[in-house]
């Protein structure tokens, strides 16, 4: 569904990224794990949008969307949460979500004046929508209170169900664990999962091997910004040049 | 007295204009415009000339806003990737530029002496002497429009992704959100309603001259905006007519003390006005009222609320 | 007039169902009515709308100070209309005419003014111009702009100044006569001076000198550097420099002339070059030796400006511009609604000319000018700005303009030009 | 080794930034002379626990204490005053300074008249060669590992009582970690107690005296380096 | 002819630099453009007045004295308001600032009046040199100019308190794991802003007249300056301001003089359009 091939990123003259590539297979969960400075994150700009890479190609169902910006790979339905949650603290619970619904004819100024009827019922739907998704991973006593109240934990999962709102495809997740409290990571595995479960494909890096370890059908492995292996969780962690990365760099 | 209130009351209601435009572009969408007195002057002389060419009011109004709306649009696409600071200071810039054509180009607007004689909506199919309060009716039916109009607007999803924009630009861009385009269509939207505000001004007055947009204004409307709470068009409405009585109010203060001299006084009434804005900031940065969100009333399902509360510190 | 014959019979009651009715929210076009019916003893409330913030500011100060003396003599002479007293309420307008209007409905509605005085800047009068003679209020104005009396069908505007036509027509042809063979024009973008300038160059034109350069420059800048250079430094440089502008500005230019060396004459205006002696504390007397001012000038050696001064407690030769008319505005109210017996604008506006021009017996004082009044002579005001006539228009006629030179740290009269020279 | 004053010692620390604590119950007792490695998988909650120690975040359960003196309730700049210096990770030095500016501005507001003497200074320079000879250029001009040991000859002008580094190889090219590491055993026997948080887990166990491994924001193992026998143990305990 | 206007350019520019750094100080600090620079200004002007006009003394010991003075309600400004808001966004500190300037334009009107006043020095005559007139004002402007330059350049470079400033600008946090104290350092910064912005004012006011729009007049040169610098560079500042100073001079020989003004706010628009770090900005390293 998503592959990326070829994706060399540099800052300064600092290579980020050489020659990266991964592919993501419909209705599967891959991680991308690697030591500090592997160029995880990189990567994941990269597909979202936010990086132009230097040189490569980003895919997406057979589609170069390598120049596209992010608003219009999320039209696709590619979307991606944040590492550091970037709730918009100002709106209701519901209104991230709500907000994430693509599509919605209301967005367009002179259509709320003159097809009332059609904005009230797309966002009557949309609240439904929201509220069942909320409903699902918890949160739906919380949807009327700004999000900026809402703990770490929830924030993430707040990501996750907005990225849901837009019937994504695929969704990036970017350390979905990280600062998270052990309990609420099961929860927030449990989560993908079952979504995982119903179609959506997920890409995911993250350092908590044990969330890698329940979730990913296929891990990539990256190391100084160029990939070390793939395959899946058991393969790598049986794999020597992997231990050396974590371990003690390469020589 | 009713005429001295009204007068007042249609001041009031032009800054009210200028104030939901303000409150649309940076409450709502955090574009911080510095370059109001600039803009509204861009309206008010375009509706005066279009309207003492003959065109007549409507026609003046409708022109004042698409001017208006361009100008704001251009300068929304010219600071697209500058953070907010820049575009405060880049309004204002625009604001004296403004100022300085309408004061230089004779041709077109007579200069520093001013146009007179515009002439006003309606005039001659009311009496006279009733005339000032069918103005005000008039500006109370454009601000009623206007507040309908936004409130409408504020609650729909583009409302929504607006403020999502203030929050957080990137956030919404990954949403699908078209940032760029949201952010222009804002200020060219507060732009046509200075274009309004403008409008109104030079009917009401009937004489416009540059040294009626002095940068004051904009401290007015920014004032007024931050007393009656950024993003609330409600609080906005109380604010500048609690602005205005501030202003008014202490012209009353020298028929009573005569301590000091009108020099003095007005220095006094400025100061408290700037003392006012730098206590609210301090103290009530949220103002008077909160800004909306939207809620679903529906009861709750689940009854977890004390655990809730336990989970949701905020960090 | 039957009706005032009612009022005056049952004074009280009319006027508390009237205040009622304003009160309950009803007509405020019957705000002008209530000041006819004031009866003996009462005060007769009278605006004065100055500027004293802003750009302007510094002009207001000394024409407040004018209107309280002047208010003061009448009042302690007994007042008018068998004993009513003059109540003077001040507004500042900020310089701004929005502020201005607002600060005229409060003078109209709330003090019950039944005439605005003061009046300054020419766009506040334009400004509020609509409001006052819409609800019939007599408007006496210190600005030039021509437009202000132009299109007043009902008599209530009066100019207490020269048109700025005729300001600029004067200078230059004090100008012309010192024989200076090309001049240049510095003046600032402000809708008092702007006037000045066509008629000004038509007299150049027709008297041959030419003007090499003219610069118009903002108000608040930061300095004036470049338009001084480009005026004082121009190869060759003009005999003479016209400047026209306020007292700030000025203040800067000079500095910057000094600090040039600059050999061209400068003629300026009197706001600009003595400005109640603040422009000589700005600057030192070196730097304004030998700049000359022009100006529509009270009959500085009549008797009746020579009371002014005196009254105003300033020093022998004072020249004072602008407090001189507000001091004559006053007197005129006064005057006007003795002879019309009425404090109503529509009706004293009409004997205005009656006390002011000639013929009749020359006064020059206003407590004398009222007890002939009383007495039912005719007479003819010579004020202490001007000699207060007034043409159909309300613009005053038979001006006297001064040319004063600053030597030594003094102001000296070189010439004065009477009105009929210097109209085109 | 014989026993040796404990210099740095924290008792049953928890902290954390919103919600929950991420890391809780930690104990450390830090002997002086040594190199106190914590390791870790990411997210284990290891910088966190040197925040807590710089003084960067707040420490909600247990103390925290100096030779016996209790630093819990002090600020970073006050701790360092104490002898906790510290070496972030990133952003470890000021860019638009020179360095010679940026060794001078890490002592000069300290209220301390034991630090930046000449001969500390002499010292750190010793250390540092590399940066003693580009005194006047600007430290955002340095490499990733030049800024490294800008940051910890900053850090040493204190002359601290220990050195809290947090990461030190991370974002270095694998040339430069052996080389980091020997560096800071340098440092290390001119008899300076170090506390470091490293991922490099090879690297970081060759110069290491005691070794803390952190899991899910807990203590799963705290042991003398030499016992960490093989990288099995390791490998289990950072993959599962 | 085109020297004279160049050499004017450049004194105007030396007058514009004082309140450029201060506003690049305070930006690199606090992060906001303080738009109460202008007012600041202006009270600094009338607090020399003071002293020299009312109390009589020489204007050097007036300006010193003033700007001492100032330097101090500077920091006292600074804890009463701009301390209360230190979390705040950079558009709150800015509004704020307008509020400041409000207050302060104000007190000077309040007990000075709107009158134009001047300083008690006689206005200096030219001397030649090579078809350039130069006087004493513009040498004492330009001399004082320079050496609060070198003096704040001295101060940023050669003292504690300097680095610690420019440590606080790049990287807050890490300067107080260095034992900075970032109050005391915002405090001391104020109080260096107070005395730049006092001796400008003091400075223009003998260029000009002072009255209470003095500062205002200079606002938006002097964040053209700024910006045309880089905010936040001080270097950068002392350029941009000599840079708008002759620019805006200089274009009276192609333009209008009175749309002088808008060259300073093209030079901004057009910079922020194709460099919005400034000019300078290239030279301040972010990471």
């Amino acid at each position: 569904m998503l592959s990326v091939t070829g994706v060399t990123k540099a800052f300064g003259g600092i290579a980020a990224l050489r020659e990266a590539q991964f592919s993501a297979d419909t209705r599967r969960i891959t991680g991308i794990i690697g030591p500090n400075g592997a160029g995880k994150s990189t990567l994941l700009y990269v597909v979202g949008g936010l990086i132009t890479p230097d040189a490569g190609k980003v895919m997406l169902d057979g589609e170069d969307i390598t120049e596209l910006p992010p608003f219009k790979r999320a039209h696709l339905g590619l979307v991606r949460t944040f590492q550091i949650s970037r709730e918009l603290s100002e709106l209701t619970v519901l209104e991230n979500l709500l907000l994430a619904r693509p599509g919605q004819s209301g967005e367009t100024i002179w259509k709320n004046f003159f097809l009332p009827g059609r904005v009230r019922a797309e966002e009557e739907a949309a609240i439904e929508r929201a509220c069942a998704i909320l409903e699902r991973v918890g949160l739906r006593h919380l949807a009327d209170n700004p999000a900026r109240a809402l703990s770490g934990g929830q924030k993430k999962l707040l990501e996750l169900c907005r990225a849901l709102m837009i019937d994504p495809k695929i969704i990036l997740l970017d350390e979905p664990g990280a600062g998270v409290s052990p309990p609420m990571r099961v929860q927030i595995s449990e989560v993908i999962r079952s979504l995982r479960d119903e179609g959506v494909t997920f890409v995911i890096i993250e350092h908590d091997m044990d969330m890698i370890a329940r979730l990913c059908d296929r891990v990539y492995v990256f190391a100084e910004g160029k990939n070390l292996t793939d395959g899946s969780f058991s393969d790598i962690v049986a794999d020597q040049r992997v231990i050396d990365a974590y371990l003690g760099g390469l020589d | 007295m009713v005429s001295y209130l009204v007068t007042i009351l249609s001041l009031v209601a032009i800054i009210s204009i200028l104030g939901l435009a303000l409150n649309l572009q940076w409450g709502l969408c955090g574009m911080v415009n510095f370059g109001i007195a600039g803009f509204f002057a861009l309206g008010a002389y375009t509706a005066a000339l279009v309207d003492l060419a003959g065109a007549g009011t409507l026609v003046a109004t409708v022109a004042a806003a698409a001017v208006c709306g361009i100008a704001c649009a251009l300068v929304a696409l010219v600071s697209l990737r500058l953070s907010d600071e820049y575009l405060a200071i880049l309004t204002l810039g625009f604001g004296e530029v403004v100022r300085l054509v309408v004061l230089n180009e004779e041709w077109l607007t007579h200069g520093s002496l001013g146009l007179p004689g515009i002439p006003r909506p309606f005039w001659g199919l009311i009496p006279e002497e009733q005339y000032e309060y069918w103005f005000l009716g008039m500006l109370g039916g454009v601000i009623l429009l206007l507040f309908l109009a936004l409130e409408k607007l504020l609650r729909s999803p583009f409302g929504r992704a607006i403020r999502a924009v203030r929050e957080d630009d990137v956030v919404a861009a990954t949403l699908g959100k078209d940032v760029v385009k949201l952010r222009v269509k804002v200020f060219a939207l507060g732009g046509v309603i200075i274009g309004i505000a403008g409008a109104f001004h030079s009917f009401y007055m009937t004489y416009i001259d540059p040294s009626q947009f002095s940068a004051i204004l904009t401290a007015y409307v920014f004032m007024a905006v931050i007393a009656g709470g950024r993003a609330s068009n409600s609080g906005l409405l109380l604010g500048s007519v609690g602005l205005m009585a501030v202003i008014e109010g202490t012209r009353f203060l020298k028929d009573i003390f005569n301590i000091f001299d009108a020099t003095q006084l007005s220095a006094i009434r400025l100061i408290l006005i700037g003392l006012g804005l730098i206590l609210l900031l301090i103290f009530r940065p949220q103002g008077c009222f909160a800004e909306y969100r939207l809620k679903i009333k529906k009861p709750e399902k689940e009854p977890r609320k004390a655990s809730v509360q336990t989970e949701t510190r905020t960090t | 007039m039957t009706k005032s014959g009612n009022l005056i019979h049952r004074p009280v009651k009319r006027r508390t169902v009237l205040r009622g009715i304003a009160a309950a929210g009803g007509f405020a076009a019957a705000a002008p009515y209530i000041g006819y019916s004031h009866a003996a003893g009462e005060d007769i409330n009278i605006g004065v709308l100055l500027p004293f913030t802003g750009s302007q500011g510094a002009y207001g100060p000394d024409m407040r100070k004018a209107a309280d003396i002047t208010t003061k003599k009448i009042n302690d002479a007994g007042g008018i209309l068998g004993g009513r007293k003059f109540k003077l309420f001040f507004e500042d307008d900020e310089s701004s005419p929005t502020a201005g209007l607002a600060a005229t409905k409060k003078l109209l509605e709330i003090n019950k003014c039944v005439s605005v005085i003061g009046i300054w800047g020419s766009p506040i009068a334009m400004a509020i111009k609509p409001v006052l003679v819409g609800a019939n209020t007599c408007m006496m104005v210190s600005g030039a702009a021509n437009a202000i009396t132009e299109g007043d069908t009902k008599g209530l505007v009066f100019r207490y100044q020269a048109k700025a036509t005729n300001w600029g027509s004067g200078m230059a042809q004090a100008m012309v006569s010192r024989k200076y063979k090309t001049i240049s024009i510095l003046a600032q973008q402000n809708a008092f001076v702007i006037p000045m300038i066509d008629p000004a160059k038509k007299v150049f034109e027709k008297a041959g000198v030419k003007v090499l350069d003219t610069v118009i420059y903002n108000p608040d800048q930061p300095s004036y550097r470049a338009e001084v250079q480009r005026i004082f430094g121009a190869n060759p440089a003009p005999d003479a420099v016209m400047c026209l502008g306020l007292l700030t500005d000025f203040v800067s230019i000079v500095r910057e002339t000094t600090r040039m060396d600059a050999k061209s004459k400068i003629m300026a205006l009197s706001i600009m070059a003595d400005a109640e002696g603040q422009f000589l504390k700005a600057v030192g007397p070196e730097a304004a030796e030998g700049i000359e001012h022009f100006q529509p000038s009270p009959p500085l050696s009549s008797p009746s400006y020579k009371k002014f001064v005196k009254l105003m407690g300033a020093d022998e030769n004072a020249i004072f511009l602008f407090a001189s008319n507000t001091h004559d505005q006053i007197c005129t109210l006064a005057m006007a609604m003795e002879k019309a017996k009425s404090t109503e604008s529509l009706v004293f506006t009409k004997e205005i000319r009656a006390v002011c021009n000639p013929p009749g017996e020359l006064v020059n004082d206003v407590v004398e000018a009222l007890g002939k009044i009383r007495a039912g002579t005719k007479i003819n005001f010579d004020g202490a700005g001007s000699s207060c006539d007034f043409d159909a228009q309300g613009d005053q006629i038979n001006r006297s303009y001064a040319v004063f030179k600053i030597v030594g740290g003094k102001q000296v009269l070189q010439d004065v030009i009477k009105e009929p020279e210097v109209a085109l | 080794m014989t026993a040796r004053e404990i210099v740095l010692k924290t008792k049953d620390v928890a902290a954390g930034y919103g919600g929950g604590d991420i890391i809780s119950n930690i104990s450390i007792d830090v002997e002086e002379g040594q190199i106190f490695t914590v390791i870790g998988p990411n997210g284990s909650g290891k910088s966190t626990f040197i925040k807590v120690l710089a003084g960067l975040l707040h420490t909600r359960v247990g103390g925290i204490s100096i030779k016996d003196e209790q630093i819990t309730p002090l600020a970073a700049p006050e701790r360092v005053a104490k002898g906790l210096a510290y070496v972030p990770q990133e952003y470890n030095v000021f860019p638009n300074l020179t360095i010679n500016e940026n060794l001078r501005v890490s002592t000069e507001f300290l209220k301390r008249d034991r630090c930046a003497t000449g001969e500390q200074r002499e010292r750190v320079l010793n250390m540092f060669p590399e940066i003693a000879t580009r005194l006047t250029l600007r430290a955002g001009h340095l490499s990733g590992g030049q800024r490294q040991m800008l940051a910890f000859a900053c850090a040493m002008m204190a002359a601290p009582v220990v050195l809290l580094l947090d990461e030190p190889s991370a974002g270095l090219s694998p040339k430069f970690v052996a080389e980091i590491f020997d560096r800071i055993k340098a440092v290390n026997r001119t008899g300076l107690t170090v506390v470091m948080i490293e991922q490099n887990v090879k690297e970081a166990l060759r110069i290491a005296d005691t070794v803390m491994v952190l899991v899910n924001g807990a203590t799963r193992l705290s042991v003398p380096a030499s016992e960490i026998g093989s990288t099995h143990d390791l490998h289990k305990l950072f993959l599962g | 002819m085109t020297a004279q206007y160049i050499f004017n350019g450049f004194v105007s520019g030396m007058i514009l630099a004082l309140p450029a750094v201060a506003l690049t100080l305070i930006y690199g600090i606090l992060k906001f453009p303080n738009f109460a620079s202008g007012a600041m200004l202006t009270v600094g002007a009338y607090l020399a007045l003071i002293f020299n006009v009312y109390l009589g003394m020489p204007l050097l010991w007036a300006a010193i004295i003033g700007s001492l003075i100032f330097a101090l309600i500077a920091v006292g400004i600074d804890q009463a308001v701009f301390r209360q808001l230190r979390e705040r966004t950079a558009i709150t500190l800015l509004v704020c600032s307008m509020g400041v300037s409000f207050v302060l334009e104000n007190i000077a009107r309040f007990i000075f009046g709107n009158g134009a006043r001047s300083y008690d020095l006689a206005i200096a005559r030219p001397k030649h040199f090579f078809g350039l007139r130069i006087n004493n004002e513009q040498i004492i402007t330009a001399a004082t100019a320079v050496a609060a330059m070198i003096v704040v350049y001295f101060i940023l470079r050669h003292t504690a308190l300097g680095r610690a400033m420019r440590a606080v600008a790049d990287n807050p946090s890490l300067a107080a794991v260095r034992g900075v104290r970032r109050e005391s350092i915002v405090r001391w910064t104020w109080a260096i802003t107070g005395t730049l912005t006092a001796v400008a004012g003091v400075l223009a006011g003998m260029d000009r007249a002072i009255d209470p729009l003095l500062g205002w007049n200079y606002i938006v040169s002097t964040f053209a300056a700024a910006i045309l610098g880089g905010l936040g560079n001080p270097v950068g500042a002392v350029i941009g301001a000599l840079t708008v100073g002759v620019v805006e001079e200089t274009s009276t020989l192609f333009i209008p003089p009175n749309y002088r003004q808008v060259v300073s706010f093209l030079a901004i628009a057009l910079l922020l359009i194709l460099r919005p770090q400034g000019l300078l900005g290239a030279a301040k390293i972010k990471k």
